[in-house]
Protein backbone atom coordinates (compact mmCIF):
# COMPACT_ATOMS: atom_id res chain seq x y z
CA UNK A 1 0.00 0.00 0.00
CA UNK A 2 1.23 3.31 -1.23
CA UNK A 3 -0.24 7.33 -1.45
CA UNK A 4 1.96 9.60 -3.52
CA UNK A 5 1.23 13.59 -3.52
CA UNK A 6 3.36 16.28 -5.50
CA UNK A 7 3.10 19.34 -4.67
CA UNK A 8 5.03 22.33 -7.28
CA UNK A 9 4.78 25.90 -5.57
CA UNK A 10 5.80 29.34 -6.70
CA UNK A 11 9.07 30.58 -4.30
CA UNK A 12 7.31 32.41 -2.04
CA UNK A 13 7.42 32.22 0.96
CA UNK A 14 3.70 32.15 1.73
CA UNK A 15 3.47 29.00 0.09
CA UNK A 16 5.38 27.26 2.90
CA UNK A 17 2.23 26.74 5.15
CA UNK A 18 0.06 25.71 1.83
CA UNK A 19 2.71 22.66 2.02
CA UNK A 20 2.81 21.92 5.46
CA UNK A 21 -1.29 21.68 5.54
CA UNK A 22 -0.95 19.37 2.72
CA UNK A 23 1.34 17.11 4.10
CA UNK A 24 -0.49 17.38 7.46
CA UNK A 25 -3.30 16.33 6.16
CA UNK A 26 -1.40 13.18 4.10
CA UNK A 27 0.01 12.05 7.05
CA UNK A 28 -3.44 12.44 9.07
CA UNK A 29 -4.81 9.32 7.18
CA UNK A 30 -2.62 7.70 9.68
CA UNK A 31 -2.75 7.66 13.24
CA UNK A 32 0.34 9.05 14.49
CA UNK A 33 0.52 11.08 17.50
CA UNK A 34 -0.02 14.98 17.33
CA UNK A 35 4.08 15.73 18.28
CA UNK A 36 4.93 13.70 15.61
CA UNK A 37 2.94 15.45 12.79
CA UNK A 38 4.35 18.81 14.33
CA UNK A 39 8.16 17.53 14.01
CA UNK A 40 7.37 16.25 10.48
CA UNK A 41 6.05 19.76 9.51
CA UNK A 42 9.00 21.55 10.87
CA UNK A 43 11.71 19.22 9.13
CA UNK A 44 9.40 20.02 5.85
CA UNK A 45 9.11 23.56 6.94
CA UNK A 46 12.62 24.15 6.78
CA UNK A 47 13.64 22.20 3.24
CA UNK A 48 11.03 24.55 1.72
CA UNK A 49 11.99 27.37 3.28
CA UNK A 50 15.59 27.15 2.40
CA UNK A 51 15.19 26.63 -1.37
CA UNK A 52 12.96 29.77 -1.57
CA UNK A 53 15.54 31.90 1.05
CA UNK A 54 18.47 30.61 -0.32
CA UNK A 55 18.49 29.01 -3.95
CA UNK A 56 17.11 31.36 -6.21
CA UNK A 57 17.38 35.17 -6.98
CA UNK A 58 14.41 35.66 -8.89
CA UNK A 59 10.93 35.73 -8.36
CA UNK A 60 8.52 32.75 -10.44
CA UNK A 61 10.86 29.43 -9.30
CA UNK A 62 9.68 26.66 -8.78
CA UNK A 63 10.01 24.38 -5.45
CA UNK A 64 8.79 20.51 -6.23
CA UNK A 65 7.90 18.52 -2.99
CA UNK A 66 6.72 14.73 -3.30
CA UNK A 67 5.38 12.86 0.00
CA UNK A 68 5.05 9.08 -0.23
CA UNK A 69 3.13 7.48 2.31
CA UNK A 70 3.74 3.67 2.12
CA UNK A 71 3.37 0.37 4.70
CA UNK A 72 5.24 -2.49 4.42
CA UNK A 73 4.58 -4.99 6.70
CA UNK A 74 3.02 -3.23 9.21
CA UNK A 75 5.07 -0.65 9.30
CA UNK A 76 4.44 3.23 7.61
CA UNK A 77 7.36 5.21 6.60
CA UNK A 78 7.07 8.77 5.44
CA UNK A 79 9.46 9.72 2.56
CA UNK A 80 9.80 13.18 1.19
CA UNK A 81 11.60 14.93 -1.28
CA UNK A 82 11.91 18.24 -1.38
CA UNK A 83 13.68 19.97 -4.76
CA UNK A 84 14.79 23.18 -6.28
CA UNK A 85 16.62 23.88 -9.40
CA UNK A 86 18.62 26.93 -8.09
CA UNK A 87 22.79 28.00 -7.38
CA UNK A 88 23.10 24.11 -5.03
CA UNK A 89 25.31 24.54 -2.15
CA UNK A 90 29.01 25.15 -2.27
CA UNK A 91 29.98 22.92 1.19
CA UNK A 92 27.36 20.53 2.50
CA UNK A 93 29.33 19.57 5.28
CA UNK A 94 29.92 23.20 5.94
CA UNK A 95 26.23 24.17 5.50
CA UNK A 96 25.01 20.94 8.03
CA UNK A 97 27.05 22.72 10.51
CA UNK A 98 24.88 23.51 13.55
CA UNK A 99 24.50 27.75 13.25
CA UNK A 100 26.33 28.00 10.19
CA UNK A 101 24.07 30.12 7.82
CA UNK A 102 25.11 32.69 4.95
CA UNK A 103 22.32 35.01 5.83
CA UNK A 104 22.69 36.36 9.18
CA UNK A 105 21.57 39.65 8.49
CA UNK A 106 18.45 38.30 7.94
CA UNK A 107 18.17 36.42 11.25
CA UNK A 108 18.54 33.35 10.21
CA UNK A 109 19.46 30.68 12.85
CA UNK A 110 21.54 28.35 10.65
CA UNK A 111 19.85 25.70 12.22
CA UNK A 112 17.62 24.10 9.79
CA UNK A 113 19.73 21.43 8.96
CA UNK A 114 19.93 20.71 12.37
CA UNK A 115 16.37 20.39 12.84
CA UNK A 116 15.73 17.94 10.13
CA UNK A 117 18.17 15.66 10.87
CA UNK A 118 16.85 15.81 14.87
CA UNK A 119 13.32 15.10 14.04
CA UNK A 120 13.32 12.83 10.88
CA UNK A 121 15.35 9.42 10.73
CA UNK A 122 17.08 9.97 7.80
CA UNK A 123 18.37 12.71 5.29
CA UNK A 124 20.15 13.01 1.90
CA UNK A 125 21.57 16.08 0.73
CA UNK A 126 21.92 16.00 -3.41
CA UNK A 127 23.36 19.11 -4.27
CA UNK A 128 25.21 20.23 -7.33
CA UNK A 129 26.30 23.77 -8.25
CA UNK A 130 24.54 25.99 -10.50
CA UNK A 131 21.56 23.29 -10.81
CA UNK A 132 20.17 22.61 -7.63
CA UNK A 133 19.58 21.14 -4.26
CA UNK A 134 16.88 18.13 -3.25
CA UNK A 135 16.82 17.18 -0.04
CA UNK A 136 15.35 13.49 0.97
CA UNK A 137 13.92 13.13 3.82
CA UNK A 138 12.59 9.51 5.45
CA UNK A 139 10.49 8.88 8.84
CA UNK A 140 9.36 5.60 10.02
CA UNK A 141 6.17 6.86 11.94
CA UNK A 142 4.60 6.16 15.45
CA UNK A 143 1.48 4.90 13.90
CA UNK A 144 -1.02 3.52 16.70
CA UNK A 145 -2.07 0.87 15.76
CA UNK A 146 -5.70 -0.43 16.53
CA UNK A 147 -5.75 -3.67 18.51
CA UNK A 148 -6.88 -6.64 17.89
CA UNK A 149 -8.22 -7.73 21.62
CA UNK B 1 -0.20 41.04 19.00
CA UNK B 2 -1.24 41.60 23.05
CA UNK B 3 0.95 43.04 25.02
CA UNK B 4 1.16 43.78 28.80
CA UNK B 5 3.13 46.38 30.25
CA UNK B 6 4.04 46.05 34.18
CA UNK B 7 5.41 49.44 35.24
CA UNK B 8 6.22 47.90 39.17
CA UNK B 9 8.47 45.55 37.66
CA UNK B 10 8.75 47.57 34.22
CA UNK B 11 8.21 44.26 32.24
CA UNK B 12 6.75 43.73 29.05
CA UNK B 13 5.24 40.58 28.27
CA UNK B 14 4.15 39.85 24.65
CA UNK B 15 1.79 37.06 23.28
CA UNK B 16 2.45 35.71 20.01
CA UNK B 17 -0.07 33.30 18.06
CA UNK B 18 -0.75 30.88 15.79
CA UNK B 19 2.73 29.94 13.76
CA UNK B 20 6.11 31.21 13.71
CA UNK B 21 7.85 30.94 9.97
CA UNK B 22 9.77 32.69 8.10
CA UNK B 23 6.80 34.46 6.32
CA UNK B 24 5.34 35.27 9.42
CA UNK B 25 9.04 36.48 11.33
CA UNK B 26 9.33 39.32 9.36
CA UNK B 27 6.69 41.45 10.08
CA UNK B 28 6.86 40.00 13.94
CA UNK B 29 9.99 41.18 14.31
CA UNK B 30 9.40 44.69 13.82
CA UNK B 31 6.41 44.98 15.79
CA UNK B 32 8.49 42.84 18.84
CA UNK B 33 11.51 45.26 18.60
CA UNK B 34 8.85 48.70 18.25
CA UNK B 35 7.29 47.17 22.23
CA UNK B 36 10.76 46.86 23.30
CA UNK B 37 11.82 50.49 22.40
CA UNK B 38 8.72 51.95 23.11
CA UNK B 39 8.78 50.58 26.96
CA UNK B 40 12.58 49.90 27.41
CA UNK B 41 11.42 47.15 29.98
CA UNK B 42 14.00 45.31 32.46
CA UNK B 43 12.30 42.47 31.19
CA UNK B 44 10.82 40.77 28.16
CA UNK B 45 8.18 37.90 28.37
CA UNK B 46 7.40 36.27 25.28
CA UNK B 47 4.40 34.04 25.71
CA UNK B 48 4.46 31.14 23.31
CA UNK B 49 1.61 29.25 24.95
CA UNK B 50 -0.58 30.13 21.97
CA UNK B 51 1.98 29.38 19.45
CA UNK B 52 0.79 25.53 17.96
CA UNK B 53 4.17 26.01 15.10
CA UNK B 54 7.78 27.31 15.01
CA UNK B 55 10.84 26.26 12.70
CA UNK B 56 13.70 27.72 13.24
CA UNK B 57 13.18 31.28 12.12
CA UNK B 58 11.18 31.35 15.12
CA UNK B 59 15.20 30.54 16.76
CA UNK B 60 16.31 33.53 14.56
CA UNK B 61 13.31 35.77 15.93
CA UNK B 62 13.96 34.48 19.62
CA UNK B 63 17.89 35.08 19.16
CA UNK B 64 17.67 38.48 17.49
CA UNK B 65 15.31 39.89 20.13
CA UNK B 66 18.15 38.67 22.32
CA UNK B 67 20.83 40.19 21.27
CA UNK B 68 18.37 43.46 21.29
CA UNK B 69 17.54 42.80 24.61
CA UNK B 70 20.81 42.34 26.02
CA UNK B 71 22.12 45.67 24.30
CA UNK B 72 19.47 47.04 26.57
CA UNK B 73 20.60 45.59 29.87
CA UNK B 74 17.61 44.07 30.37
CA UNK B 75 16.84 40.07 30.08
CA UNK B 76 14.34 37.63 28.47
CA UNK B 77 11.96 34.85 29.37
CA UNK B 78 10.15 32.49 27.48
CA UNK B 79 6.89 31.05 28.62
CA UNK B 80 4.85 28.27 27.85
CA UNK B 81 6.77 26.51 24.44
CA UNK B 82 5.09 23.67 23.60
CA UNK B 83 7.12 19.95 22.93
CA UNK B 84 8.67 20.41 19.97
CA UNK B 85 9.28 24.26 20.41
CA UNK B 86 11.22 23.25 23.84
CA UNK B 87 13.42 20.60 21.42
CA UNK B 88 13.96 23.80 18.79
CA UNK B 89 15.27 26.03 21.53
CA UNK B 90 17.77 23.51 23.82
CA UNK B 91 19.15 22.69 19.97
CA UNK B 92 20.78 25.80 19.69
CA UNK B 93 23.09 27.45 22.09
CA UNK B 94 20.52 29.95 23.13
CA UNK B 95 19.02 27.21 24.94
CA UNK B 96 21.39 28.22 27.72
CA UNK B 97 21.04 31.48 27.72
CA UNK B 98 17.45 32.31 27.76
CA UNK B 99 15.07 31.61 31.12
CA UNK B 100 12.33 29.26 29.85
CA UNK B 101 9.79 28.86 32.01
CA UNK C 1 1.03 39.15 -9.34
CA UNK C 2 0.44 35.73 -8.92
CA UNK C 3 1.66 32.59 -7.28
CA UNK C 4 0.47 28.93 -8.83
CA UNK C 5 0.63 25.79 -7.24
CA UNK C 6 0.03 22.07 -8.64
CA UNK C 7 -0.98 19.32 -7.00
CA UNK C 8 -0.69 15.85 -7.82
CA UNK C 9 -2.14 13.11 -5.98
CA UNK C 10 -3.12 9.27 -6.43
CA UNK C 11 -6.74 8.13 -7.62
CA UNK C 12 -7.98 7.85 -3.72
CA UNK C 13 -10.65 9.46 -1.82
CA UNK C 14 -8.84 10.15 1.17
CA UNK C 15 -6.87 12.75 -1.26
CA UNK C 16 -9.67 14.93 -1.73
CA UNK C 17 -9.59 16.57 1.02
CA UNK C 18 -5.69 17.19 1.17
CA UNK C 19 -6.86 19.12 -2.20
CA UNK C 20 -9.34 20.97 -0.51
CA UNK C 21 -6.63 22.16 2.66
CA UNK C 22 -3.76 23.07 0.25
CA UNK C 23 -6.18 25.21 -1.83
CA UNK C 24 -7.90 26.57 1.18
CA UNK C 25 -4.35 27.33 2.56
CA UNK C 26 -3.24 29.34 -0.85
CA UNK C 27 -6.85 31.36 -1.14
CA UNK C 28 -6.18 32.10 2.92
CA UNK C 29 -3.52 34.40 1.13
CA UNK C 30 -6.18 36.63 0.40
CA UNK C 31 -9.16 38.13 3.15
CA UNK C 32 -11.86 36.29 1.16
CA UNK C 33 -14.87 35.88 3.20
CA UNK C 34 -15.31 32.11 4.75
CA UNK C 35 -18.59 31.25 2.74
CA UNK C 36 -16.59 32.10 -0.60
CA UNK C 37 -13.87 29.79 0.66
CA UNK C 38 -16.59 26.89 1.27
CA UNK C 39 -18.15 27.65 -2.21
CA UNK C 40 -14.76 26.87 -4.43
CA UNK C 41 -14.01 24.14 -1.76
CA UNK C 42 -17.01 22.42 -2.76
CA UNK C 43 -16.78 23.36 -6.33
CA UNK C 44 -13.36 21.53 -6.55
CA UNK C 45 -14.23 18.56 -4.21
CA UNK C 46 -16.73 17.72 -6.94
CA UNK C 47 -13.97 17.89 -9.42
CA UNK C 48 -11.47 15.94 -7.99
CA UNK C 49 -14.12 13.41 -6.41
CA UNK C 50 -15.65 13.04 -10.27
CA UNK C 51 -11.57 11.84 -11.29
CA UNK C 52 -11.43 9.41 -9.11
CA UNK C 53 -14.71 8.28 -8.86
CA UNK C 54 -15.30 8.10 -12.45
CA UNK C 55 -12.09 8.75 -14.84
CA UNK C 56 -10.23 4.86 -14.02
CA UNK C 57 -10.64 1.80 -13.01
CA UNK C 58 -7.28 0.89 -11.89
CA UNK C 59 -5.53 2.12 -9.13
CA UNK C 60 -2.21 4.29 -8.76
CA UNK C 61 -3.76 6.79 -11.64
CA UNK C 62 -2.55 9.94 -11.67
CA UNK C 63 -5.48 13.28 -10.92
CA UNK C 64 -3.78 16.31 -11.43
CA UNK C 65 -4.79 19.98 -9.59
CA UNK C 66 -3.44 23.14 -10.75
CA UNK C 67 -4.43 26.85 -8.97
CA UNK C 68 -3.23 30.20 -10.11
CA UNK C 69 -4.39 33.25 -7.74
CA UNK C 70 -3.64 35.74 -9.88
CA UNK C 71 -5.18 40.01 -9.23
CA UNK C 72 -5.28 42.40 -12.29
CA UNK C 73 -6.29 45.60 -11.62
CA UNK C 74 -6.84 45.13 -7.86
CA UNK C 75 -9.01 42.15 -8.78
CA UNK C 76 -7.88 38.75 -7.50
CA UNK C 77 -9.06 35.62 -9.38
CA UNK C 78 -8.89 32.17 -8.54
CA UNK C 79 -7.94 29.58 -11.84
CA UNK C 80 -7.96 26.07 -11.04
CA UNK C 81 -7.80 23.10 -13.57
CA UNK C 82 -8.56 19.98 -12.39
CA UNK C 83 -7.16 17.31 -15.44
CA UNK C 84 -7.75 13.22 -15.41
CA UNK C 85 -6.15 10.88 -17.49
CA UNK C 86 -9.18 8.09 -18.05
CA UNK C 87 -11.94 7.21 -20.13
CA UNK C 88 -13.22 10.63 -20.61
CA UNK C 89 -17.26 11.79 -21.01
CA UNK C 90 -18.97 10.86 -23.96
CA UNK C 91 -21.78 13.72 -23.64
CA UNK C 92 -20.63 16.39 -21.56
CA UNK C 93 -23.99 17.85 -22.25
CA UNK C 94 -25.49 14.67 -20.71
CA UNK C 95 -23.21 14.62 -17.76
CA UNK C 96 -24.03 18.20 -16.76
CA UNK C 97 -27.51 17.72 -16.48
CA UNK C 98 -28.57 18.01 -12.80
CA UNK C 99 -29.67 14.68 -11.27
CA UNK C 100 -27.74 12.81 -14.17
CA UNK C 101 -25.24 9.77 -12.95
CA UNK C 102 -24.02 7.05 -14.17
CA UNK C 103 -23.72 5.86 -10.81
CA UNK C 104 -26.78 5.84 -8.89
CA UNK C 105 -25.87 2.67 -6.73
CA UNK C 106 -23.07 3.79 -5.41
CA UNK C 107 -25.35 6.84 -4.16
CA UNK C 108 -23.98 9.87 -6.31
CA UNK C 109 -26.49 12.58 -6.36
CA UNK C 110 -25.53 13.43 -10.05
CA UNK C 111 -25.33 17.19 -8.97
CA UNK C 112 -21.17 17.55 -9.10
CA UNK C 113 -21.27 19.76 -12.15
CA UNK C 114 -24.19 21.63 -11.15
CA UNK C 115 -22.41 22.42 -7.90
CA UNK C 116 -19.29 23.00 -9.81
CA UNK C 117 -21.41 25.85 -11.61
CA UNK C 118 -23.28 26.93 -9.01
CA UNK C 119 -20.36 27.52 -6.70
CA UNK C 120 -17.88 29.21 -9.53
CA UNK C 121 -17.98 31.84 -12.17
CA UNK C 122 -17.57 30.10 -15.33
CA UNK C 123 -16.37 26.27 -16.13
CA UNK C 124 -15.10 24.77 -19.00
CA UNK C 125 -15.06 21.21 -19.63
CA UNK C 126 -12.63 19.70 -21.79
CA UNK C 127 -13.11 15.71 -22.77
CA UNK C 128 -11.90 13.33 -24.73
CA UNK C 129 -12.98 9.73 -25.00
CA UNK C 130 -10.05 7.30 -23.87
CA UNK C 131 -7.62 9.90 -23.12
CA UNK C 132 -9.47 12.26 -19.90
CA UNK C 133 -10.69 15.16 -19.58
CA UNK C 134 -10.14 18.72 -18.22
CA UNK C 135 -12.15 21.10 -15.96
CA UNK C 136 -11.57 24.77 -15.87
CA UNK C 137 -13.13 26.51 -13.00
CA UNK C 138 -12.61 30.41 -12.72
CA UNK C 139 -13.83 32.78 -9.54
CA UNK C 140 -13.07 36.73 -9.13
CA UNK C 141 -12.41 36.54 -5.56
CA UNK C 142 -14.93 38.70 -2.91
CA UNK C 143 -11.79 39.81 -1.69
CA UNK C 144 -12.15 42.79 1.50
CA UNK C 145 -9.90 45.54 0.37
CA UNK C 146 -8.31 47.39 3.26
CA UNK C 147 -10.04 50.49 3.40
CA UNK C 148 -7.04 53.74 3.39
CA UNK C 149 -9.82 55.39 5.52
CA UNK D 1 -21.84 9.46 15.75
CA UNK D 2 -23.41 10.73 18.84
CA UNK D 3 -27.60 9.21 18.61
CA UNK D 4 -30.52 10.42 20.85
CA UNK D 5 -33.81 8.08 20.77
CA UNK D 6 -36.46 9.67 21.82
CA UNK D 7 -39.30 6.92 22.86
CA UNK D 8 -42.21 8.83 23.51
CA UNK D 9 -41.54 10.68 20.02
CA UNK D 10 -40.22 7.98 18.00
CA UNK D 11 -37.42 10.06 16.99
CA UNK D 12 -34.15 9.31 16.37
CA UNK D 13 -31.32 12.06 16.17
CA UNK D 14 -28.01 11.46 14.58
CA UNK D 15 -25.16 14.00 15.34
CA UNK D 16 -23.31 14.31 12.34
CA UNK D 17 -19.79 15.52 12.72
CA UNK D 18 -16.99 17.77 10.40
CA UNK D 19 -16.39 16.87 6.70
CA UNK D 20 -19.00 15.02 4.78
CA UNK D 21 -17.10 13.85 1.73
CA UNK D 22 -17.49 10.79 -0.56
CA UNK D 23 -14.51 9.81 1.47
CA UNK D 24 -16.74 9.50 4.65
CA UNK D 25 -19.94 8.85 3.47
CA UNK D 26 -19.64 5.23 2.83
CA UNK D 27 -18.65 5.03 6.20
CA UNK D 28 -21.41 6.98 7.36
CA UNK D 29 -23.69 5.55 4.96
CA UNK D 30 -23.84 1.73 7.01
CA UNK D 31 -23.53 3.65 10.23
CA UNK D 32 -26.35 5.72 10.11
CA UNK D 33 -28.48 3.09 8.04
CA UNK D 34 -27.81 0.98 11.48
CA UNK D 35 -29.58 3.05 13.83
CA UNK D 36 -32.72 3.33 11.35
CA UNK D 37 -32.87 -0.32 11.34
CA UNK D 38 -32.11 -0.80 14.66
CA UNK D 39 -34.78 1.90 16.59
CA UNK D 40 -37.01 1.90 13.40
CA UNK D 41 -38.21 5.54 14.29
CA UNK D 42 -40.94 7.34 13.41
CA UNK D 43 -38.73 10.36 12.57
CA UNK D 44 -35.23 10.67 11.84
CA UNK D 45 -33.35 13.84 12.59
CA UNK D 46 -30.00 14.68 10.85
CA UNK D 47 -27.89 16.81 12.95
CA UNK D 48 -25.72 19.32 11.01
CA UNK D 49 -24.95 21.20 13.37
CA UNK D 50 -21.32 20.62 13.27
CA UNK D 51 -20.82 20.01 9.89
CA UNK D 52 -18.12 22.20 8.35
CA UNK D 53 -18.47 20.83 5.03
CA UNK D 54 -20.29 18.88 2.44
CA UNK D 55 -20.24 18.14 -0.57
CA UNK D 56 -23.43 16.77 -3.37
CA UNK D 57 -21.81 12.76 -1.95
CA UNK D 58 -23.42 14.09 1.43
CA UNK D 59 -26.56 14.64 -0.96
CA UNK D 60 -26.31 11.38 -2.21
CA UNK D 61 -26.22 10.40 1.06
CA UNK D 62 -29.45 12.36 2.40
CA UNK D 63 -31.57 10.99 -0.66
CA UNK D 64 -30.44 7.67 0.14
CA UNK D 65 -31.63 7.88 3.87
CA UNK D 66 -34.42 9.94 2.26
CA UNK D 67 -35.76 7.10 0.49
CA UNK D 68 -35.24 4.26 3.70
CA UNK D 69 -37.15 6.21 5.63
CA UNK D 70 -39.94 7.06 3.32
CA UNK D 71 -40.37 3.22 2.84
CA UNK D 72 -40.03 2.52 6.53
CA UNK D 73 -42.99 5.00 6.34
CA UNK D 74 -41.40 7.94 8.54
CA UNK D 75 -40.22 11.29 7.78
CA UNK D 76 -36.41 12.93 7.68
CA UNK D 77 -35.69 16.45 9.03
CA UNK D 78 -32.39 17.83 8.65
CA UNK D 79 -31.21 20.52 11.88
CA UNK D 80 -28.74 23.19 11.05
CA UNK D 81 -27.22 22.84 7.83
CA UNK D 82 -24.49 26.05 7.10
CA UNK D 83 -25.28 28.46 4.13
CA UNK D 84 -23.59 26.61 1.78
CA UNK D 85 -24.86 23.43 2.92
CA UNK D 86 -28.27 24.95 1.93
CA UNK D 87 -27.76 25.73 -1.11
CA UNK D 88 -26.41 22.50 -2.37
CA UNK D 89 -29.76 21.00 -0.71
CA UNK D 90 -31.95 23.87 -2.14
CA UNK D 91 -30.05 22.53 -5.95
CA UNK D 92 -31.43 19.26 -5.81
CA UNK D 93 -35.22 18.18 -6.07
CA UNK D 94 -35.22 16.94 -2.41
CA UNK D 95 -34.78 20.21 -1.07
CA UNK D 96 -38.09 20.44 -1.27
CA UNK D 97 -38.99 17.19 0.00
CA UNK D 98 -37.64 17.19 3.19
CA UNK D 99 -37.89 19.48 6.35
CA UNK D 100 -34.81 21.47 6.98
CA UNK D 101 -34.96 23.72 10.39
N1 LIG E 1 18.18 24.83 -1.06
C1 LIG E 1 19.33 25.50 -0.84
N2 LIG E 1 19.97 26.11 -1.87
C2 LIG E 1 21.12 26.79 -1.67
N3 LIG E 1 21.71 26.91 -0.47
C3 LIG E 1 21.13 26.33 0.60
C4 LIG E 1 19.92 25.60 0.47
N4 LIG E 1 19.58 25.12 1.68
C5 LIG E 1 20.55 25.54 2.53
N5 LIG E 1 21.49 26.26 1.90
C6 LIG E 1 22.71 26.86 2.51
O1 LIG E 1 22.97 26.17 3.73
C7 LIG E 1 23.02 27.11 4.83
C8 LIG E 1 22.53 26.44 6.11
O2 LIG E 1 21.16 26.10 6.01
P1 LIG E 1 20.28 25.94 7.32
O3 LIG E 1 20.97 25.00 8.25
O4 LIG E 1 18.92 25.57 6.92
O5 LIG E 1 20.31 27.37 8.00
P2 LIG E 1 19.62 28.76 7.55
O6 LIG E 1 18.56 28.46 6.55
O7 LIG E 1 19.06 29.30 8.82
O8 LIG E 1 20.70 29.61 6.97
C9 LIG E 1 22.20 28.29 4.36
O9 LIG E 1 22.53 29.48 5.05
C10 LIG E 1 22.52 28.33 2.86
O10 LIG E 1 23.73 29.00 2.63
N1 LIG F 1 -13.66 13.06 -14.71
C1 LIG F 1 -14.66 12.31 -15.27
N2 LIG F 1 -14.36 11.25 -16.06
C2 LIG F 1 -15.34 10.50 -16.62
N3 LIG F 1 -16.66 10.71 -16.41
C3 LIG F 1 -17.03 11.75 -15.63
C4 LIG F 1 -16.05 12.59 -15.02
N4 LIG F 1 -16.71 13.54 -14.31
C5 LIG F 1 -18.01 13.31 -14.48
N5 LIG F 1 -18.23 12.23 -15.28
C6 LIG F 1 -19.54 11.68 -15.70
O1 LIG F 1 -20.52 12.71 -15.55
C7 LIG F 1 -21.57 12.27 -14.68
C8 LIG F 1 -22.14 13.43 -13.88
O2 LIG F 1 -21.18 13.97 -13.02
P1 LIG F 1 -21.65 14.79 -11.73
O3 LIG F 1 -22.60 15.86 -12.13
O4 LIG F 1 -20.43 15.23 -10.99
O5 LIG F 1 -22.46 13.74 -10.86
P2 LIG F 1 -21.96 12.45 -10.04
O6 LIG F 1 -20.49 12.55 -9.82
O7 LIG F 1 -22.73 12.53 -8.77
O8 LIG F 1 -22.34 11.25 -10.86
C9 LIG F 1 -20.94 11.18 -13.83
O9 LIG F 1 -21.90 10.29 -13.32
C10 LIG F 1 -19.98 10.53 -14.83
O10 LIG F 1 -20.65 9.59 -15.66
Amino acid sequence: MENNIKIEIDNKLCNVSVVRVAITSLISQKDVPLDEITEIKTAISEAVTNCIEHAYEEENQKVVISAKLSTIDDMDFLLINIEDFGIGIEDVDLATTPGYTTKPELEHAGMGFTIMETFMDEITIDSKMGSGTKIKLMKKLRTRKVSNI
Amino acid sequence: MKYTYDKENESLKLELIEEIDMNSCKALRSIIDGYIIKYNPKECILDLNKVSFMDSSGLGLIMGRHSLIKMLNAKLTLVGPNESIKKIIKLSHIGKEIRII
